[in-house]
């Protein structure tokens, strides 16, 4: 079970909780199972999102593995200039 | 608009063209001669991208029309190397990487090389006051004022 | 991550942190590189964008049949031209209403039409005979009035997202972020001291020299060729081709030269314009801005008003930290905010902390990524803060940020725990530098402020060719905006054993290569050099490969050491190394070309940390500010062209040091922006400045084989805040608006005159 | 648009006075340039007066200096002998733009223009100079002063051109000065300028002076209160803080983007003061 992380202002969809443990093996599923559990995150999910592993920041890489103790850490996808 | 046909020569070399009266010597570098050196970078003698010499004397060629240079010798970024070799500003300037994006840099060398053709020992306050009509955003200007000081040094020991 | 990246930290280089010249350099100190406005077409035609007046106004008709009946006119576009195809994106809808106004014109400037003509001046005049009906609405441009309840509502659709009960009424409130952790509420009751102050920004544009230009030709099969200025050309083709419906690979785009962008060339304005032109009038068509459209339709920054709070013990630990932002994004939704909200205490390690942030719409260009998009303003109120709390808890400023200072381990303020950073080595080096105990005189003053960035990585895809003389072409696909051409060769060179002038790398086309991210982020040097590495340990598989097959022996015989190829032990057989160029020599014959390759999403970006110290001095009878001394200290993790590192840290600090002092968008009335001009948007100029002096920290990032993080926006952080204490420490005001333009000050130096005669 | 370069005044002066339509004068075009390419103005005829010799030389004479109406900027700044008579106009008319600008810019054309915020038209003023015009009902010669009469508008009628501005001889003990305050260090446009010429008598005692100020109303500024309160002083604190209060009591400045009105306010007096420091340190310097 990862252990994620979501920013304070969304955590009215998850009913206060700001940790969520969700089982997953890739960055896409635990994505999917956050939509699928919190309805109310999808919109920002489909808006786009960055997700940090265990301290390193993933722009978008759904396809990355998870280990059962990883602490994910959703982000507003990243923009540079 | 009654075109007007005018001799002049540039780097030396005689050229004639014709230009709408109302058209920047800019405009004739870039769209009739295809000397595409000179850059807009604002059009408004703000920025010196566009900067030539007029019989030697440095100006932004979008505050001069095409028209007035009827017999007179304008200086611009392709006559600046000497064939193969470099001016040594130009040398000094890559040495240095006094340039970024490199957009206004034609437009630095042209004034950098006016300002040491006046004044061969510039001190740092006098490049940068010389060249404060020349906007960089790239550098902060720290590269730029180096490369020209050493270009200096150089042209003096040469 | 296939990389054992352990080497980076002992890793001896050869080539890596050489300065050697730039491959482009020549071109561009003779005139001769070619630019967005350099390129021409048989037969082309010039476009000219009519763009609206008026800040606000519904778009009653367009009537523009006077302008295709002048004689030179080959088309006309307007946004019946542009057809929704974003299928329910609404972030590329934006984009799209962006390029084209539909029923409303959002903000002065934005397009309403464009002609096709045989001259500028035949396209000039086809403008005054577009007749466009505007009814005039009301408007608003500042943020806080923006946000207002009876203030002009500039979309129907936008309810407030992220507050509880949702809104039932519109509302120029695009979205409410929160970040943090910790309860700030409990913090601030275990607070000595407690200092709270608002703080305003004005928007500031990214001012790049060479305005946005692109040459488009567009044929009735669907094909399409664009030459333009970029951050991002396959940014350009996927965006464009959606919005006119064109097959992506259909389109070629070809990145021209860039001269700066520093962000504002992240995304398109007139290049789908120029496109459906073409399109229209079947011949190519030339669009280049002027100056004023540059800074009327293209991207400024946000403005912000911020409100920050700092509790503190008595001792210099901070207890409490929290930040309410809200940043004003121009007419369309997605103002860096939340990247101000995640940024504004990235830097210190705090227990509770909190920033809210508010996404807010207003009759203004629609914001474009300006290096570190975001970061700045939300830095220049906290840095402010924890000056001023230095101060009164009566620590050295540099003391008091060291004991707060996020280290490995720190649960940072927007969510991951930190690796290993480099912020407390620059805050140490910092305090050993020459200039931190340099003397001071009358009216001068010295700050400080540190800044942090996120950097990321992305797409990018890289070929190497290796020709059969055993020098190498390096293919790839990111926009070089300050000199990466030269670092993708370092790279190459480096990892082949081969001199760095044996590699040579362009920018190809979206034609020749796959997908490439934008060149943002501070990405390329990490990202896109990664991926020449790789491409490079992908050539030198194949190189053994073939010096394997050459000797008869297995391929995993066989090694890679400085630039050639040689049996890995005795047992392997004896044979003398091959180089890199005798082994391309005979490619032809030995199964042909030789080439290396690697597509890949970068990730492990590694975050940067920057300390800069500012002194300047304060004329008190006029308010003029001037910058005596300025220093950059940060960590690169690995400096792969110190001079191109040095550079990014100079540029980005003039920049802020800009937009501190006077950079700003000046608004009158009308809603109609007043200083339209390189005269009177007053960027640094050269006399304006002293040597910015830079300190390159290495710190390597794990994520990286060489250690390398990205430097190019984390310098642009800084400065504002630490122009702004370098004039309170100078003359004993705080100023809390940027830009602290003469009059600003000289008020607020008044007004502390008044208080002081009053204590008096 | 027709561009027309004739060989002497008499004729510039016709062609102007001929053109049905709007016609502009050509000198170093550094602001008629920029009103064209933004389409702010559209000629339908320019005349080139580069060519008319007598607008091209800087001429000393018995009474003073004559400043041809196309002589640069950067041709004022090489021109040691008159550098020395003005520094303080010479230094106003080098402020202009850029090293670009100053290979073009004129002092007519910046008196021309009409702009509050002239750099060299306070010095000018101060100086006490005055222009040649040249026009179909022949020669007359006005102070600078009466030139601009509002943002943009001149006094100059139909056909007229400046040939060239006067500036008198330097009087002994005499000294001016140009100051002016921009955001920038370079490249702005005045937020307040001041020009101050003054004469010291033997004794240092100020006996005559002048003081001019620019971007603070409609159009540059003589004011005769700030003059009389250093005439008669050596310029002592107390006269110093009277040319402070004079100059911003004259002030009838507004709020634009280059400045507030209390700013230029403020400003006018500092300025005033500093450059009437210069000015006395000329003119104790000079013989």
């Amino acid at each position: 079970m990862a252990n994620v992380l979501i920013w304070s202002s969304l955590r009215s969809h998850t009913g206060g909780k700001a940790n969520l443990q969700i089982e997953a093996r890739t960055v896409r599923e635990l994505l999917d199972r956050l939509a699928e559990t919190y309805p109310g995150l999808k919109p920002q999910i489909q808006r786009g999102v960055s997700v940090s592993i265990d301290g390193v920041i993933f722009r978008d890489g759904w396809l990355e593995t998870l280990k059962p103790e990883s602490e994910v850490v959703l982000l507003p996808r990243m923009v540079g200039g | 608009m009654s075109a007007v046909t005018v001799n002049a020569k540039i780097n030396g070399d005689p050229v004639e063209f014709v230009c709408e009266p109302d058209e920047t010597l800019l405009d004739v570098l870039r769209n009739r001669l295809g000397m595409t050196g000179a850059k807009e970078g604002c059009s408004t003698g703000d920025c010196g991208a566009c900067s030539v010499t007029i019989d030697g004397r440095l100006t932004c060629s979008c505050l001069v029309l095409g028209a007035e240079v009827e017999g007179l010798n304008i200086g611009t970024i392709e006559g600046m190397a000497n064939g193969e070799k470099l001016h040594p500003l130009q040398k000094k300037f890559l040495e240095h990487a006094a340039l970024q994006c490199g957009v206004c840099t034609p437009g630095f060398l042209v004034a950098a090389k006016s300002l040491l053709d006046h004044n061969p020992k510039p001190t740092e306050t006098e490049v940068r006051f010389a060249l404060a009509g020349n906007l960089c955003r790239c550098t902060g200007y720290d590269k730029i004022v180096r490369a020209v000081m050493d270009a200096a040094a150089e042209m003096r020991r040469a | 991550m296939p990389l054992d990246n352990t080497e980076s930290q002992t890793r001896k280089f050869k080539v890596i942190g050489t300065r050697p010249i730039r491959p482009d350099g020549i071109d561009k100190v003779t005139g001769r590189a070619r630019f967005g406005a350099d390129a021409v077409a048989p037969g082309m035609l010039i476009g000219r964008v009519l763009r609206s007046p008026h800040a606000h106004a519904r778009i009653k008709s367009i009537d523009y049949s006077k302008a295709m009946k002048l004689a030179g006119v080959k088309a006309v576009v307007t946004k019946d031209d542009f057809p929704d195809k974003t299928d329910g994106d609404a972030a590329l809808y934006d984009v799209l209403y962006n390029v084209m106004a539909r029923e409303k014109a959002l903000y002065e400037g934005h397009a309403v039409a464009a002609v096709a003509a045989t001259s500028a001046a035949i396209a000039k005049q086809a403008l005054k005979l577009i007749k466009v009906d505007y009814e005039v609405l009301p408007h608003v441009t500042d943020v806080d009035e923006a946000m207002k309840p009876n203030a002009p509502v500039l979309h129907s659709k936008i309810f407030t997202d992220g507050v509880e009960p949702k809104p039932k009424k519109a509302s120029n409130v695009v979205r409410r972020y929160e970040f943090g952790h910790g309860d700030v509420d409990a913090g601030f009751k275990r607070a000595d001291i407690v200092i709270e102050r608002h703080f305003r920004t004005e928007a500031t544009h990214q001012g790049y020299i060479e305005p946005h230009a692109c040459l488009a030709n567009v044929g009735p099969d669907g094909q399409g060729e664009l030459w333009v200025c970029t951050q991002g050309h396959f940014m350009v083709r996927d965006t464009c081709a959606r919005l006119l419906g064109m097959d992506i690979t259909k389109l070629r785009v070809t990145a021209s030269e860039i001269g700066g962008g520093f962000g504002g060339k992240t995304t398109v304005f007139i290049e789908p314009v120029a496109l459906a032109l073409s399109r229209k009038a079947n011949r190519p068509v030339k669009v280049v801005m002027s100056r004023e459209e540059v800074f009327k339709a293209t991207g400024p920054t946000s403005s912000s008003s911020i409100d920050v709070k700092i509790g503190c013990t008595k001792d210099g630990r901070i207890v409490a930290g929290d930040a309410t932002l809200r940043y004003q994004g121009g007419a369309f939704p997605g103002s860096p905010v939340e990247f101000g909200a995640m940024t504004a205490f990235a830097q210190y390690d705090l227990e509770n902390v909190r920033a809210v942030g508010y996404d807010v719409v207003a009759n203004r260009p629609k914001q474009a990524a300006y290096r570190a998009p975001g970061a700045p303003m939300a830095n220049f109120a906290v840095e402010s803060v924890i000056e001023e709390m230095a101060h009164k808890v009566g620590m050295e400023p540099i003391d008091f940020r060291i004991k707060n200072a996020a280290r490995e381990g720190t649960h940072s303020s927007y969510g991951p725990v930190y690796g290993p950073i480099g912020l407390l080595a620059t805050l140490q080096k910092a305090r050993e530098h020459p200039h931190f105990r340099a003397p001071l005189g009358k009216n001068q003053g010295r700050g400080m402020a540190c800044g942090f960035w996120f950097n990321f990585g992305g797409q990018s895809c890289v070929t190497l060719n290796v020709g059969v003389d055993g020098t190498v072409g390096l293919v790839t696909g990111s926009p070089d905006i300050g000199g990466s051409r030269a670092s993708m060769c370092l790279m190459a060179a480096e990892e082949l054993g081969i001199p760095y002038d044996k590699v040579r790398s362009v920018v190809a086309d979206t034609g020749s290569l796959g997908y490439n991210d934008v060149t943002d982020g501070s990405r390329t040097t990490f990202a896109t050099g990664m991926a020449c590495i790789l491409a490079a340990r992908d050539a030198i598989k194949k190189l053994c490969a073939r010096a394997a097959q050459i000797w008869g022996i297995p391929e995993d015989a066989v090694v890679w050491e400085n630039g050639h190829a040689r049996p890995a032990g005795a047992n392997a057989g004896n044979f003398e190394p091959m180089s890199l160029k005798e082994i391309a020599a005979q490619a032809p014959s030995t199964g042909g070309p030789i080439a290396g390759h690697h597509e890949y999403s970068a990730d492990g970006a590694g975050v940067s940390f920057a300390t800069h110290i500012c002194d300047s001095e304060v004329d008190p009878e006029t308010g003029f500010t001037k910058i005596l001394r300025y220093t950059v200290l940060q960590d690169a993790g690995k400096a792969i062209h110190p001079s191109y590192v040095e550079g990014q840290f100079q540029g980005g600090a003039v920049q802020g040091i800009g937009w501190a002092l006077n950079e700003e968008y000046i608004y009158g009335k009308d809603g109609r922006l007043q200083n339209a001009g390189f005269l009177d948007y007053r960027i640094p100029v050269c006399s304006d400045l002293p040597m910015i002096d830079t300190v390159i920290l290495e710190i390597p990032n794990p994520g990286h084989p060489y250690g390398v993080r990205g430097v190019g926006e984390t310098s642009i952080v800084p400065p504002l805040a630490a122009v702004a204490n370098s004039v309170s420490a100078a003359v004993g005001v705080r100023m809390t608006e940027t830009p602290i333009s003469p009059p600003k000050l000289l008020k607020a130096l008044e007004s502390l005159g008044g208080m002081k005669k009053a204590a008096e | 648009m027709r561009y027309e370069r004739p060989n002497t005044l008499q004729a510039a002066s016709q062609l102007l006075a001929k053109e049905k339509g709007s016609a502009y004068v050509l000198a170093g075009g550094t602001d008629l340039l920029v009103r064209l390419r933004t389409g702010f103005v559209e000629p339908d005829l320019i005349v080139d007066i580069k060519r008319v010799a007598v607008t091209r030389t800087i001429a000393k004479g018995a009474t003073g200096w004559k400043i041809g109406a196309a002589v640069t900027g950067a041709e004022l700044g090489e021109n040691a002998a008159l550098k020395k008579a003005w520094p303080g106009v010479v230094e106003a008319a080098n402020l202009i733009g850029s090293k670009q600008v100053q290979g073009r810019c004129t002092m007519t054309g910046n008196l021309c223009n009409a702009s509050p915020a002239a750099d060299s038209v306070p010095a000018l003023v101060a100086a006490g100079a005055k222009a040649v015009i040249v026009g179909p009902k022949g020669r007359r010669t006005i102070p600078v002063e009466q030139v601009p009469v509002g943002p943009g508008k001149t006094s100059l009628k139909k056909g007229e051109i400046i040939e060239s501005l006067l500036l008198p001889a330097r009087p002994a003990r005499s000294g001016d000065a140009y100051l002016r305050f921009i955001p920038r260090t370079e490249m702005d446009i005045a937020v307040v300028g001041v020009g101050v010429s003054l004469t010291l008598d033997a004794k240092g005692v100020v006996k005559d002076a002048r003081v001019a100020l620019g971007a603070v109303a409609p159009t540059v500024l003589l004011v005769p209160e700030a003059a009389k309160a250093i005439i008669g002083t050596k310029l002592d604190a107390r006269a110093m803080d009277a040319l402070a209060a004079a100059c911003s009591a004259a002030c009838k400045p507004i709020d634009d983007k280059r400045g507030t009105k209390d700013y230029r306010i403020k400003v006018a007096g500092v300025l005033a003061k500093r450059a009437a420091r210069i000015a006395l340190d000329r003119a104790k310097g000079s013989k």
